[in-house]
């Protein structure tokens, strides 16, 4: 079968959870390859979204974090000051999944703004949740695409903390968790090299290049010596993610009738 | 009592006003009325701006924003929010900008009648370097260094609810965000409702506003619409989607605020309008 | 799993645990195995001791005490604490006293992965004069001075509640205490349940333990005898009444802690015990 | 009809009570006099037990402050931390109610020791709630017996603040609420003289004199100058006390059968 390299990459980061994972889920590729795992080899992946809502089960992925079908198949709703004090600062959560606009070497992330603070060239949306799931989560992964305009050599602003300097320098500002142990791309996966922790080319798609990858990042990309080619998508996890990303664009687009019957019960 | 009546009495230009909802039962009637009436200088607070915000932004209501993450969920860019902070239109907005833990924090405080909140937060953030509200203390036992935010107490916290009953307690349910912290908080509490009842069934340990913390109940079916009331309707997320497009552009965006929110006289006969137009 | 070997497995001598349960749900059933088996110098927290504690500190478990009310609700005093205060009678016992507001915090900080709690608290109070362990901060705001309590953290904590799925998942209702602070401050969480599902109903905002923060669950019916679970059995206030003058005399005290807990098996013998025992 | 000393003591603490108050409700008797107000001029008293039921209507006095029956009769219940920091220390409450082993002069209380606090004579159940209640709620009210040992020159420990020294101190130690306004007692009831606020009869029971009010004072009471006479009981008062009192003492008193059907469903 073939397939795109964005369901390549939801793929591959699905890979990533292992059953039983605790995930800390924000919108968009994190949620589609956190429930793609769900409903293919991690069955009992618990996802907590950043909503409140926790061992939520969709059948289709949600258009934003909180959509009702979020809280119909949660196992129990909290409010959002609970999540993000009980379950996520108190070190409760594996994996915290973060996308963002920008990224540098050492995995630290931009979400805030192209250009400087004050006077933004692109204002983007900010940090929602970010710092803190980077901080606290036992570690990140990360799913962005990679061009030399998101991989950049210096953040724009740094929304949530990777490695910051690299070199241990994360472990000495208070970020309890292990850090981004996992990038993962449109092009392949980056993991932190020992030592310096500067992240590095682990893991290459079926058919990309090193010349590509190189091309994509917007610093000297470093590769692993032993660098692998991960396997194709299998038919099961590409129909699977087809069937889940049908079912959602379906729902997202139904102009539903208004419901104005319910205006007739107002005096 | 109106959603106008009520409104006129409680928010004055200049306030600071929560219109409080996760994604879930965002407030937009009330918002869109404090549109219609003209509300300026008005300092906003919300955790996620949502559409409801851009569009009291794009009208000139605002004059500072708190917030900690200001997209349209799913969808992209709050591009009102973006005109006024990369551009000034209509005009300048201060930002008092936060994280989803650190606003929660900040509410939990102002419900608690604590000046601060403490978290363990903006590690490796540079957030503190551009908000001067952000501070830390040491903690007395371990020394360790923790990050503290002012507690919220806004003037006037107003929330959408499923349900009221004749004493005035208000019963939400579903994702329930922070609005129970930021109607705590608050000087004043407005809310809306779907449906009013007689009385409510006892509630064990689910949530509920109080009668005597709540200023205002206005019965105000579709009061969340276009984003959803769980156990009443959906999340309209085409309503969401199409609005990328009507708010990029400013006169494209006056238009339909006239169109839809300022012709119409109250939140019924706006529903009927944008029925009308959607059936076109 | 039973419960002698859960606590077996999980609970070791010296150990900090929490057996919480605000007058509802007090998970007696594990109190009694614990002395069934001996455990000596424990670090008990509680709120509230209740019954459960007087007879742990008249059996010699502890070591050590965090409390905030030492009574027997609505009748008088707890016998064994005051004979543990009052003359070291069977050992000494150190007290960290706290009021339940400062327990309160003490809890949700450590629930919450903070290193302490801030509290208006203990104004007009002697228990920080005796108590180090409160402290304060100042507010980097306003200046004004906060009281301070270090996060609760126990090695175990044990609760009981309604209903357990078979995944683990344990829901509870009714008065709730701060059962959850206290279960997620813990390193170590075992649960005693009335009853087991195959599988609970979506809970939307009603209180769920989840199941990856429960090490242990134990199926224990009538696990909070005398005190009561909510929709399965009343409190025994005659119980309670009774216990005042079975706890006023040493001997009196040892003869039934003998007669009804140490000569049990289990907790369903001590239950068919307290039966005949009762119906004689 | 005839009555007691305690009889009219929660009489005349229910009727400090006014309808709509939200009352902070500790054990024992101020439950009795909240609940007799409920049930006579004030049907609407929003009662808050601390064990965290809130707007709750017991049939009966519960025997301990958290009853089942305090949960099925209230509007909702909420968790401790919940009832200490969103509705006490948020001043979210106009009356607490207290009680206490030991009273002096400027409303300061006693629920901790006798004697030494190391090494007590009597060793009393200690704080629960009170530091906070008398600090927060906007007025306490508190019930108490009068006799020698009870009201005292000098606390042995002051588990809760009054008016501290008296003369204003109580606003500079950070206690928000106004403090203790009414005290109550077997004699009669107290009230806070402006200026020293040192406690003053100010009201005394039918058939009481100063001279018996005076000896049940383990300090030389102050009596107000237009010292007032309170009503006598009224027959509904009563009527309604004493069925409260019945009812709740044949709940207490009844040896329920031990549900042991329940343990069949243990393997």
């Amino acid at each position: 079968m073939s397939y795109t390299a964005d369901e390549m990459m939801t793929i591959a980061a699905a890979r990533q959870l292992r059953n039983g994972d605790v995930c800390f889920v924000g919108i968009g590729l994190p949620g589609a390859a956190c429930n793609l795992a769900r409903m293919t080899h991690a069955p009992d992946l618990v996802l907590i979204y950043e909503s409140g809502t926790v061992g939520t089960r969709p059948e289709r992925l949600p258009l934003s974090i909180g959509d009702g079908e979020l809280a119909q198949t949660a196992a129990y709703v909290v409010s959002l000051p609970e999540v993000f004090a009980y379950y996520l600062q108190a070190g409760r959560v594996d994996i915290g999944f973060l996308g963002a606009a920008q990224m540098d070497r050492f995995g630290n992330l931009n979400s805030t703004a192209i250009g400087d603070y004050a006077q933004p060239h692109t204002r983007l949306p900010g940090a929602g949740g970010a710092p803190e799931i980077a901080a606290h989560a036992a570690q990140t992964f990360v799913v962005m695409k990679a061009n030399p305009r998101s991989m950049v050599e210096a953040l724009d602003f740094r929304t949530s903390g990777g490695f910051l300097e690299g070199h241990g320098t994360r472990q000495t500002q208070g970020l309890r968790g292990a850090g981004p142990q996992v990038v993962i791309t449109d092009i392949g996966i980056l993991r932190p090299a020992p030592g310096s922790q500067e992240l590095q080319l682990h893991e290459i798609y079926p058919g990309a290049s090193v010349e590509q990858a190189r091309a994509a990042f917007g610093w000297p990309l470093q590769v692993a010596n032993a660098l692998q080619t991960l396997g194709a998508p299998s038919a099961r996890e590409l129909e699977t993610l087809r069937a889940l990303q049908r079912r959602s664009a379906i729902a997202h687009l139904h102009r539903q009738p208004l419901p104005l019957h319910l205006l007739d019960t107002c005096p | 009592m109106t959603l106008s009546d009520a409104l006129a009495h409680h928010v004055h230009d200049g306030n600071c006003v929560a219109l409080e909802g996760f994604t879930h039962l965002i407030p937009f009637a009330a918002g869109h009325e404090l549109i219609r009436q003209g509300r300026r200088d008005l300092h906003l607070v919300r955790m996620t701006p949502d559409l409801i915000y851009d569009q009291m932004i794009g009208m000139g209501c605002a004059r500072r924003l708190t917030f900690s993450w200001g997209g349209n969920p799913g969808v992209g860019s709050l591009h009102r929010l973006r005109d006024a902070i990369e551009h000034a239109w209509p005009h300048a907005l201060e930002l008092d900008e936060h994280s989803h833990a650190g606003m929660a924090a900040a509410y939990t405080a102002g419900a608690s009648g604590l000046p601060f909140g403490v978290l363990r937060g903006y590690q490796g953030c540079d957030l503190p370097q551009h908000n001067p509200r952000i501070a830390s203390v040491t903690c007395p036992y371990s020394g360790e260094r923790l990050a503290t935010v002012p507690a919220l107490r806004p003037d006037v916290t107003i929330l959408h609810a499923q349900v009221a009953d004749a004493q005035g307690n208000v019963s939400l349910h579903g994702i329930v965000g922070a609005q129970r912290e930021a109607a705590l908080a608050a000087r004043t509490v407005i809310v809306t409702v779907e449906q009013r009842v007689e009385s409510l069934p006892p509630a064990m340990n689910q949530i509920v506003l109080p009668h005597w913390i709540v200023n205002a109940i206005v019965h105000c079916p579709l009061g969340a619409w276009p984003s959803y009331a769980q156990g009443h309707y959906d999340r309209d997320n085409a309503f969401y989607l199409n609005w990328d497009a009507v708010s990029r552009d400013r006169q494209k965006f006056l238009r339909w605020m006239q169109d839809n929110i300022l012709s119409s006289a109250n939140h019924a006969e706006m529903m009927h309008r944008v029925a009308r137009e959607r059936a076109a």
